[in-house]
């Protein structure tokens, strides 16, 4: 299990074979890796910088994962959230979930980008042809949490 | 009582400062009444009582007005969360 | 988009960024990665024989990601089966779902597992102490089928 | 009517047999229908038609009983998959 906060660059092959090196207990692993777009909202986008936390970042997801690890059977779970510059087709987010049965590795691997969205304080400042713009928060994301207490 | 305030994203900018440590007058005791304090020195800072989707954290933990706070603690103010 | 069926290993890494190569439109790549256990059924695996229907396998399968991509807005789709000999710690399937925002991804990587459980022809045959065996098929694997339809 | 008829998995060892080109007489011409021939072989072949687990496909894409068997076709009988 793990959490990390850095500027570099992740490397999703790396991380899912640390995951599962030398266990033979795991039968599904989900996965998910969120990108920069080269459009937000109508707008084109050159670059975003991610501003962050420090300290407050790493505790709230690791609180995220040990929500996820109390609501379903799982073996490891890592998160990998990049912050400072970052240009489109880079990486932002990494979460990986190992588990015996692929139903719960999906649910947990959603529920921890779910709540992430809504509670890791992470910003978003995205540069677009008429400036720099903080990035909105989405009511579609709040709505993707909310849906977690009805299960 | 003296606490150390944290501002991030655009709030930062708007307020053009990131942290201080500030000295609270007896009965400012809680996030809500934190917040009503801060307003009161004006302009841009008026903002941090009246809008309902700014956040709060008390040493690094999400919080909402009734959190109580105290002595040395850290205090954060943000917008809505945009990362992932 | 591609289906492979093939004997050999994949690399994670490799297929993922082969997916996200050159594009700044991909927000979200939803993926998963099923592997062999050593206990299924309360029985220790030291091994196991995937069968399957060539020819079948590779048209069941494109058929699966082509109902995912009539269901949901996806950028890009990849589904690498192997067949063959596996032990403990193998991996043997990767579905890897790319999107511009994430609900999406995820919905339909999940609907391709499902899909793929019940509708492709593999078959594996385990090996235990007690033997070899056929796995049986799973009431859960028909029920996650059939959730599809409601939604 | 000839069709070639291919079994997997389990099926495919106990019948002993992993595919096969068989003629059919006249009347054979559904899915349901070639279940009902083949059991008439007696046997491990008997469960055939009454297995209802028991899967088909004509010429590689999932059949029900009712579908129609032509001549050449590639008709496979197999146990539910279990891939993935």
């Amino acid at each position: 299990m793990g959490v990390r906060v850095q500027e570099e660059a992740f490397d999703v092959g790396r991380e899912l074979a640390a995951l599962t090196a030398g266990r033979v207990d795991v039968g599904a692993v989900a996965s998910f890796v969120g990108l920069v777009r080269d459009r937000n909202d109508g707008q084109g986008i050159s670059a975003m910088t991610l501003e962050h936390y420090p300290g407050m970042t790493q505790s709230a997801l690791e609180d995220i994962v040990e929500q996820a690890k109390s609501r379903w059977d799982l073996l490891d779970v890592l998160v990998v959230h990049r912050y400072g510059r970052l240009v489109p087709g880079d990486s932002i987010v990494l979460v990986l979930v190992s588990s015996a049965h692929r139903g719960e590795a999906f649910s947990a691997c959603e529920f921890v980008m779910d709540f992430l969205k809504t509670n890791a304080p992470f910003w978003k400042k995205e540069v677009t042809p008429d400036g720099a713009r903080w990035v909105e928060a989405r009511e579609s994301d709040a709505a993707a949490v909310q849906r977690w207490d009805a299960s | 009582m003296s606490v150390r305030i944290l501002f991030f994203a655009s709030l930062r900018e708007k307020l053009g400062v990131g942290a201080e440590d500030v000295s609270l007058p007896d009965g400012v005791d809680t996030v809500g009444k934190l917040r009503e304090f801060l307003a009161q020195r004006g302009g841009d800072w008026s903002s941090i009582s009246v809008d309902t989707r700014l956040r709060a954290a008390v040493n690094q933990r999400m919080a909402d007005a009734t959190m109580p706070v105290g002595e040395g603690d850290e205090v954060a103010f943000f917008p809505p969360v945009t990362g992932g």
